[in-house]
């Protein structure tokens, strides 16, 4: 048992929102603490008095909390170990669970002593880009200077191991969704509701109220958090109404589409298994409302980075919220009224408020005065010009600023404190506003950026929108709640807008300062941190612009401003006003670089959802497969499909197994599954003419119970798919397609169909599923088939090859097409698909006596080669024409119909006597293979580059030759033959081979026809 | 993430269920074999592709498995309309005589 | 008989609906609470229970044509639903009686039937004088009902498809709303039934994943996938 | 760790090494700037950095240049570069709508190979390829071209015939390159999932070693340095409006900033390019379209190597800065929005988290999108127009990136000797009335 680290001497027993009787116990680099049900990582280390909670990336500083939400750029943490762990969470953002394990992703032994930290001395040979000036020498280094590089790169670890959690996705829709559930959301969701809309309020807190949680104000004389619960309890009663806590609204994507990702897990710790982990809520609306509240500005003064120096909002939120005081003398930094609270709210605590130093000269109003009123010293006109200490502020120099803000014009003091509460303003989080594509607009009244217009339907409303006090925020959530419901068509009731109480005092302008002066300057002075996570400094800002980068975007790329895991939530302003500064150009001349989705990082496994592992992408199984499972076969992938292999027996290996099968089909027989092959019916009028222009032959002229092979082509000559199309009846066609062209020939019909000849009387339906296909193939098919068929003659003459016949089998009704893939007699038999496997089992039987063999893709694509007839997609590559093919007798030129395809045939390129062309190839040492995808060239002296002349693109070893075969294509190749042709391998040997006809095997087809 | 408004399905549909269909109103040409190469070549890879209204086809793949057509804005993705194949478009930039 | 959805019929043809092979597989991996006699109780919210085997018609045509829409609802003895989205059923005297027509596209329906497909293909085939299609397609489809918990079967659609079946108003007993649309990684034809539950029709080669999709989405609901009720 | 140490060691390597101003000045020689070095670290840092040069200048545009170049991103730098360095022609403007790099070199993911199929196009991206290898010394200018490999993953035996046709090409073609099995896959990238029970196994890869990645932002700044210190005017928020032509023979270009005269227009507008041909009239076989990437929070090393699959559509690697870069595919439909549809994140991320089941507990940090300006083959157009004068690159799709030198080189080329550079030729517009395309959507696909 390790013992507990240290007490939780910052705990304040206040009336917190944290469950005092129900103490966690967690560990934070190895150490154990204590904290409460209800606390974050970062209220507990803070309780904890735990300063360097990480080190800086570049320059190994050790930084301390800043912030209490997703704009924390200090606190990153590494939680769990093993298969569980997460990378690169924000303490702030991490609910604190029993045995909650988390480390700091930085810092060398540890972040308490970083030894890398001497090396931030160099700091200055470190400028903004340094990596593009260095680095260089000697030529070639690179490689080895990068090694190192990458090993100071990078925040948490990734995990190592499978994930264990599994994460899930819901379509949403809904007529109205409320992002961030402050008060004005909450308002907007509850009148919105009232109405009759769907809503869905989001929020990525672990409960709703917003700034209200850590507030002591009073609406219509209740407590905030008193009003929140009673509008909870309202919104929860209402069945229209979703709410989703620890759910962040990520992404806003086009016509009002929100990503929201729900934590539902990690926050219970171990105890949550069974439960998906993430759950991403894919939100279509009518109406969004952004309510996203608005972000403090920190102050950027000389080693504004030590631990202790925080956001006055913070320091209020962890006081209130958490019962943490975060130290014990506050210094308090503002230039504005609203920090007062911080102040005041210190100093209701017990402990020590050192002075408010407030930019701003000749203060008056109602916050200073209540400041006063305490005793609290204010330094008006007054700035802190540096924070000191090490590992935790010790005091601050504070001077006397000029009416601009930009100049120091007094002495320096120093005074005593070790907590800096700074606030420079307020940033309306606009985020997701931003990802419309509308651009930000400079608010001067306000000090910040607000949404421009935006294209999608899309309302702010509160603290987001630019309004910061309660009575406002509420007043606006309300009218807009109604608002948004209107404009989507529901009405909405007379009863006047509701009007609130609040014990709120008047706030005065604020002062607008992005950069703190020193008494040394920007370039001499100690670094002032602008995006602490990337240690990007003012100075850098500077030095940029000195070498010319003046574009926001520039700066951001050239110094990685904003480019962490906060995004630059408090940085990017405070970068952009500095910037302004520099070059003397307004902020709104300078404006925003764009934000991206994700508003807080998003992951993986959730965005991926459930399409992992077995459902990545369906499998698509035959009617048969269970037999095919059950006899032991291999599977192929094809296209989403799993077919038969090859079907090996006990010890045989492939080769052995395909030999076999290849022999029974040419000397017995064998059943194949071809199940998988495209159908598709084809009925109409204009049937037959439809098919004549979608084929290069003519289906005019073919008559029922005949079959016929076509190939299509698409506009542009190429050859796009093929197969046999027989024709059924009167104006009635089925026609075959290849196993992965089916979906794609069937949107190609449609395409030519609905748009281009309406005119034609014809109907598409794809009745792929509907049949399954059986093959009999091998000179015993026969025999085998009559065994078990009923209702028709078999033979040759009643029954001819390229006709195809009604007929009864094993008692079912089916169809059969005497056409042939491997040269041999072959029945391929089509029977509904519930019938599929009966049928199998019974051809199985009957062909028993003639040891019926089944056999895999693998065997029927060694007996097509034989035959030398092409695959589409495996001896061509979408750059061939029938004609390349040696299928010119296929191209039927004279039809009427400029069929699709046709014109491309005759440009120029077509007209080549240099085109590939396909061919068969033997290899010279007659048991060497060529292996497939072997590049040929007819000089094997030639140096490389060589010029290749083609390729091997299917090639097997033949049993029924006893050599191997292949088949390629090879430029000019049908005047080549007999010529040699050498394949260069890549183990230094070239296999020549002679290139013969691609048909190999019983060339007049007498086999087929028997 | 479009939101398509299937003017079949007489319902606005998630994008999962479409595939694009290219632009819209290029008729095929009635006699291929009267045109040069370049004419043909033209017809088969020259598209418009403007920055702004585009009428296209798209398919309702996983729906109806419709083909219809879309008036849409190239840079804001907004759609302005959806109609029927051979049916005109309201908004402006048709072709002169297409139909579809 | 019925053997886990494999029909042994007379004169020993076998029949296997769809989810036949996913219905075999799951008996032998007791993980997977596919039994029909599971218990249906406090763990299952759901339950998915595939159809038994019918007759499933495509017919294509004009529903501008009287010839084609009065000939329908003369041979069926119900109307062609015209308006998008919508389906028409009647549960008729016996159940061989029972069928229903769904709209799937502007020229293109789905007529599920008790009756034989052969007999109502010839019967549409020949009374119809129209430029129409009439295509069995009922090897290559199967239907699978998936009732429960009303809350549990939302959450269950919504994970598996984009539609938004939220707005479709309740069914009654001569029809209610359909869509085509996506279910996981593949399609479905939905539609929701008077009782609260829903139909999802998926084609043959897609049953297994569609199973196995079903099973994920409705883990949290201790789903159930069963097999055809013997009639 | 931390920076620190390498600028140190960097300075040390730098000095044992004598690599000061005089032994690698040669390589330079040609650019009338300061030379960045371990050494001119130091010297600036003592000065604390007060003294550093602008890095390239902001002229006033003069009213006529030899050469406009309409475009300012890598391909339009390098072109301009090229034809200062490559062809004396100095008088040049490159103007650019926004700013430099702005498009889709600083948008992509930064994968660079030159393993591609087919002759004509191998031959291109080669030469691309032995320019990025000696670039960072060219331009004095760090593009951290790193060479850590490219994997490109099979899962399918057509996917391995393929890749053993492509690698069988590019060995012949000079290539470096071999196909490698799925252990063989796994020490190179350990993370990786090779298991044969997977959806999509891997069956095996074809391996470039030369291949990796280079610092996107780094090309654009480090072509613009070295062009503005040959003379070249790199014009910022300048935007060409109209095209000006008189007997079909170029006259100059219209822009926000005026009209400025020109002899030659060079038209480097990636996705754009669309728009500004019509400009001058002509029509181009190029559709736009969003394609999106994205990056995770950044990693302690954990993938050295760049793994991409066309089969189930993701790539992916690691940066020197820790992140893991991913590219997504293209967008069905058309579009200038740089943005696209989430369902297609969603689907390269279901990819990479099948590619590698340890990477589904990370998180995205980031995601973004361009626009590519495709061809029907996916190969680019390098080409004279029909109006004398106008010169169009475009149409990369999605390998612009990783052709960069290469396309600015030989672009340069053909501009300057208004004849199409040899390598050049099979890449001209009438391909698309002869038929003579080279289809690379095999090696293009959807990787990049």
């Amino acid at each position: 048992m390790i013992p507990t680290h240290r007490a939780q001497i910052n705990r304040i027993t206040a009336d917190a929102r944290i469950d005092t009787s129900r103490a966690i116990n967690f560990f934070f680099n190895g150490k154990r603490y204590q904290g409460y049900l209800g606390d974050t990582l970062a209220s507990a280390l803070l309780a904890n008095g735990v300063n360097v909670v990480g080190r800086s990336f570049k320059y190994s500083r050790p930084r301390g909390i800043v912030s209490h939400g997703a704009e924390e750029p200090n606190a990153i943490v590494q939680i769990n170990t093993g298969k569980l762990t997460i990378p690169n969470l924000k303490a702030t953002q991490v609910e604190l669970y029993e045995g909650l394990k988390a480390n700091s992703v930085n810092g060398w032994p540890n972040v308490e002593f970083d030894l890398m930290s001497i090396f931030g001395w160099f700091r200055r040979m470190m400028p903004p880009g340094f990596y593009y000036k260095t680095f260089m020498s000697p030529a070639k280094f690179w490689m080895v200077y990068e090694r190192f590089i990458r090993k100071a790169a990078g925040l948490g670890r990734s995990p190592m191991q499978f994930d264990p959690d599994s994460y899930d996705k819901l379509n949403q829709h809904t007529d109205i969704l409320v992002v961030g559930a402050g008060p004005s959301g909450m308002l907007a969701a509850r009148e919105a509701a009232r109405t009759g809309a769907r809503v869905i309020i989001v929020d990525e807190q672990n409960e709703f109220g917003g700034s209200l949680l850590a507030s002591t104000q009073t609406i219509d004389g209740i407590k905030a958090s008193s009003w929140v619960k009673n509008l909870m309890a309202e919104l929860t009663k209402n069945k229209n109404v979703l709410m989703l806590p620890r759910s962040t609204a990520f992404g806003f994507y086009d016509h009002n589409f929100v990503a929201v990702i729900e934590r539902r897990t990690d926050h219970l710790g171990d105890s949550a298994s069974g439960l998906c982990r993430e759950r991403i809520h894919r939100v279509r609306a009518k109406q969004v409302i952004l309510a996203t509240g608005a972000l403090e500005r920190p102050l950027v003064f000389a080693h504004n980075d030590i631990p202790g120096v925080m956001l006055a909002s913070s320091v209020s939120n962890y006081l209130i919220r958490y019962g943490v005081a975060p130290g014990n003398r506050l210094l308090l930094f503002t230039t504005n009224d609203n920090a007062y609270q911080t102040a005041i709210d210190w100093y209701q605590s017990g402990r020590e408020v050192v002075a408010i130093v407030d930019s701003r000269r000749n203060l008056s109003g109602a916050m200073y005065e209540a400041a006063r009123k305490l005793g609290i010293e204010v330094k008006s006109g007054h700035a802190v010009i540096e924070a000191e200490g090490g590992k935790r502020v010790c005091s601050a120099r504070v001077a006397s600023l000029s009416r601009q803000g930009n100049k120091i014009d007094g002495l320096v003091e120093k005074l005593d404190c070790d907590l800096i509460a700074c606030s420079g303003g307020w940033s309306p989080t606009i985020h997701l506003s931003s990802h419309t594509g509308s651009k930000p607009v400079w608010n001067e009244s306000i000090s910040g950026f607000v949404s421009g217009s935006s294209r999608e339907d899309l309302l702010l409303v509160g603290a987001c929108n630019g309004e910061y006090s309660l009575t406002g925020c509420l007043a606006n959530g309300a009218e807009i709640g109604c608002r948004a419901a209107e404009s989507i068509g529901y009405q909405i009731s007379a009863i006047e807008t509701p009007r609130f109480q609040v014990d709120e005092l008047e706030e005065l302008p604020q002062q607008t300062i992005f950069l703190v002066p020193h008494d040394k300057g920007i370039s001499r002075a100690p670094s002032s941190f602008v995006d602490m996570q990337l240690d990007v400094t003012a100075d850098s800002i500077e030095i940029a612009v000195r070498e010319g980068f003046e574009s926001i975007e520039h700066i951001k790329r050239y110094t990685a401003l904003g480019f962490g895991t906060d995004q630059g939530k408090l940085s990017n302003v405070n970068g952009i006003g500095i910037l302004a500064q520099m070059l003397g150009k307004s902020i709104s001349e300078i404006g925003t670089t764009v934000f991206r989705p994700a508003y807080t990082p998003t992951t993986f496994g959730a965005i991926a959802g459930r399409d992992v592992g077995a459902l990545f992408d369906p499998e698509r199984l035959t009617a048969i497969h269970r037999w095919h499972e059950e006899n032991g076969a291999k599977f192929e992938d094809v296209g989403q499909w799993k077919r038969p292999w090859f079907y090996p027996r006990a010890s045989e290996s492939m080769e052995e197994a395909v030999h076999r099968e290849c022999i029974a089909v040419r000397n017995g027989v064998g059943i194949l599954d071809a199940s998988t092959l495209g159908k598709i019916d084809i009925k109409g009028p204009d049937a037959a003419e439809f098919l004549s222009r979608v084929y290069t032959n003519s289906f005019l002229t073919l008559a029922r119970g005949k079959c016929r092979y076509g190939v299509m082509l698409k506009e542009d000559g190429m050859i796009f798919d093929d197969g046999v199309c027989a024709c059924l009846g009167p104006n009635h066609y089925l026609m075959f397609t290849t196993t992965g062209g089916a979906a794609q020939v069937l949107a190609w019909l449609e395409l030519w169909r609905q748009t281009e000849w309406p005119e034609l009387r014809v109907y598409c339906t794809s009745v792929t599923d509907h049949w399954g296909t059986v093959t009999l193939s091998g000179p015993d098919s026969r025999r085998v088939l009559e065994a078990v068929c009923a209702g028709i003659d078999l033979d040759n003459d009643s029954f001819p090859f390229m006709e195809w016949r009604d007929a009864i089998i094993a008692g079912v009704d089916a169809r059969i097409f005497r056409i042939s893939f491997t040269g041999e007699l072959s029945f391929e038999i089509n029977m509904p698909a519930h019938h599929a496997r009966h049928i199998w089992e019974a051809l199985m039987d009957s062909g028993e006596p003639y040891d019926i063999t089944p056999y895999g893709t693998e065997t029927m694509h060694v007996l097509r080669a034989e035959k030398g007839f092409m695959i589409v997609g495996q001896d061509t590559d979408g750059s061939m024409t029938p004609y390349d093919m040696g299928l010119g007798w296929v191209v039927n030129k004279s039809k009427e119909f400029s069929f699709l395809g046709k014109r491309s045939l005759d440009r120029s390129h077509m007209l080549r006597k240099d085109r590939k062309q396909f061919i068969g190839l033997k290899t010279i040492e007659g048991s060497k293979m060529l292996p497939e995808g072997g590049q040929l060239i007819f000089d094997p002296e030639e140096q490389i580059p060589m010029s290749m002349q083609g390729h091997v693109t299917s090639s097997y070893y033949s049993p029924s030759f006893g050599h191997p075969i292949a088949l390629g294509v090879i430029k000019g190749g049908f005047s080549r033959m007999g010529q040699i042709v050498y394949c260069p391998q890549p183990n230094g040997e070239i296999i020549s081979a002679e290139i013969v006809n691609s048909v190999f095997y019983d060339g007049d087809g007498a086999r087929q026809n028997v | 993430m479009l939101l398509v408004y299937c003017p079949y399905c007489e319902e606005a549909r998630e994008e999962e269920e479409f595939t694009y269909g290219g632009e819209a109103h290029i008729k095929r040409p009635l006699s291929p074999h009267t045109l040069t190469d370049e004419e043909w070549g033209d017809y088969l890879y020259f598209r418009k592709n403007p920055r702004g209204l585009h009428h296209e086809m798209w398919f309702h793949n996983a729906g109806c498995r419709r083909y219809f057509c879309a008036t849409r804005d190239t840079v804001t993705y907004k759609i302005l309309e959806t109609y029927k194949i051979g049916g005109p478009p309201k908004s402006p930039s048709i072709p002169a005589g297409a139909d579809g | 008989m019925m053997v886990m959805g494999r029909v042994k019929m007379c004169n020993d043809i076998k029949t296997e609906s769809p989810l036949a092979y996913f219905h075999d597989t799951a008996s032998r991996n007791s993980s997977v609470s596919t039994d029909k006699n599971a218990s249906l109780g406090a763990d299952s919210r759901v339950v998915a229970r595939e159809q038994y085997i019918c007759s499933h018609l495509n017919l294509r045509g004009d529903a501008q044509d009287p010839v084609f829409v009065e000939g329908i609802s003369k041979i069926l003895g119900m109307s062609l639903p015209i308006k998008p989205g919508h389906y028409h059923c009647v549960i008729g005297e016996n159940s061989l009686m029972k069928q229903s027509l769904y709209w799937l596209g502007p020229d293109e329906w789905l007529l599920i039937s008790r009756q034989l497909a052969e007999g109502l293909c010839t019967n549409l085939r020949e009374t119809l004088d129209a430029h129409i299609s009439i295509t069995d397609v009922s090897g290559g489809q199967t239907l699978v009902n998936l009732s429960g918990d009303n809350e549990a079967i939302q959450i269950v659609l919504k994970k598996s498809s984009v539609y938004d079946f939220g707005v479709w108003e309740s069914a009654s007993e001569s029809g209610g709303r359909c869509a085509q649309t996506t279910f996981g990684k593949t399609s479905a034809l939905v539609s929701n039934k008077s009782n609260g539950s829903y139909d999802l029709l998926v084609r043959r080669s897609f049953a297994d994943y569609f199973a196995l999709w079903l099973l994920d989405a409705g883990r949290e609901f201790g789903i159930s996938i069963l097999g055809p009720h013997p009639e | 760790m931390n920076y620190s140490l390498f600028a140190c060691a960097s300075l040390l390597l730098e000095l044992v090494y004598g690599c000061t101003n005089d032994a690698f000045c040669a390589l330079t020689d040609h650019l009338k700037m300061k030379r960045y070095s371990g050494f001119s670290l130091l010297k600036n840092a003592l000065n604390y950095n007060e003294n550093w040069q602008k890095v390239w200048r902001s002229p006033v545009p003069k009213e006529h240049y030899d050469v406009v170049v309409v475009g300012g991103g890598g391909h339009g730098l390098a072109t301009a570069y090229y034809l200062a360095k490559e062809h004396g022609v100095t008088d040049i403007a490159v103007l650019e709508k926004g700013y430099l790099g702005g498009g889709n070199t600083g948008r992509n993911t930064t994968i660079i190979r030159s393993n591609y199929l087919w002759d004509e196009a191998a031959h291109l991206y080669e030469l691309a390829l032995k320019l990025w290898e000696g670039l960072s010394q060219d331009l004095n200018y760090n593009v951290m071209f790193s060479q850590r490999g490219v994997l490109n993953l099979g899962h399918n035996l057509q996917d391995m015939r393929d890749i053993e046709r492509r690698v069988n090409a590019n060995r012949l073609n000079g290539i470096d390159g071999e196909v490698v099995t799925p252990q063989q896959i796994k020490a190179i990238a350990p993370l990786i999932n090779i298991s044969p029970n997977c959806r999509y196994p891997i069956l095996g890869a074809s391996w470039q070693p030369r291949g990796g990645v280079a610092r996107h932002d780094a090309v654009a700044w480090g072509y613009a340095r070295a062009a503005d210190a040959m003379g070249v005017d790199i014009l910022q928020q300048t935007e060409v409006t109209d095209i000006s032509i008189k007997n079909g023979v170029v006259v100059g270009v219209e822009t926000n900033k005026g009209f400025i005269r020109a002899q030659k227009i060079a038209c480097v507008p990636a996705g754009n390019s669309g728009v500004v041909a019509g400009m001058a009239g002509l029509r181009l076989p190029v559709e736009s379209r969003p394609l999106q990437a994205l990056v995770s929070e950044p990693l302690k090393p954990c993938l050295d190597t760049v793994v991409m699959s066309n089969a189930v559509h993701g790539y992916v690697s690691q940066s020197d800065k820790g992140d893991l870069v991913i590219g997504a595919g293209v967008d069905g439909y058309n579009g200038y929005g740089q943005r696209g549809s989430f369902h297609i994140i969603e689907h390269t991320l279901q990819a990479i988290c099948e590619l590698f089941p340890a990477f589904s507990r990370v998180r995205m940090n980031r995601q973004w999108g361009g626009i590519v300006d495709t061809c029907p083959d996916a190969c680019p157009i390098i080409s004279k127009t029909s109006v004398e004068g106008l010169y169009f690159n475009c149409g990369w799709g999605t390998g612009g990136f990783k052709a960069t030198p290469g396309s600015g080189y030989v672009f340069a080329d053909t501009v300057a000797n208004d004849r199409a550079h040899p390598l050049a030729q099979p890449f001209s517009l009438n391909r698309f009335s002869t038929g003579a395309l080279i289809d690379e959507h095999g090696a293009a696909g959807v990787a990049h």
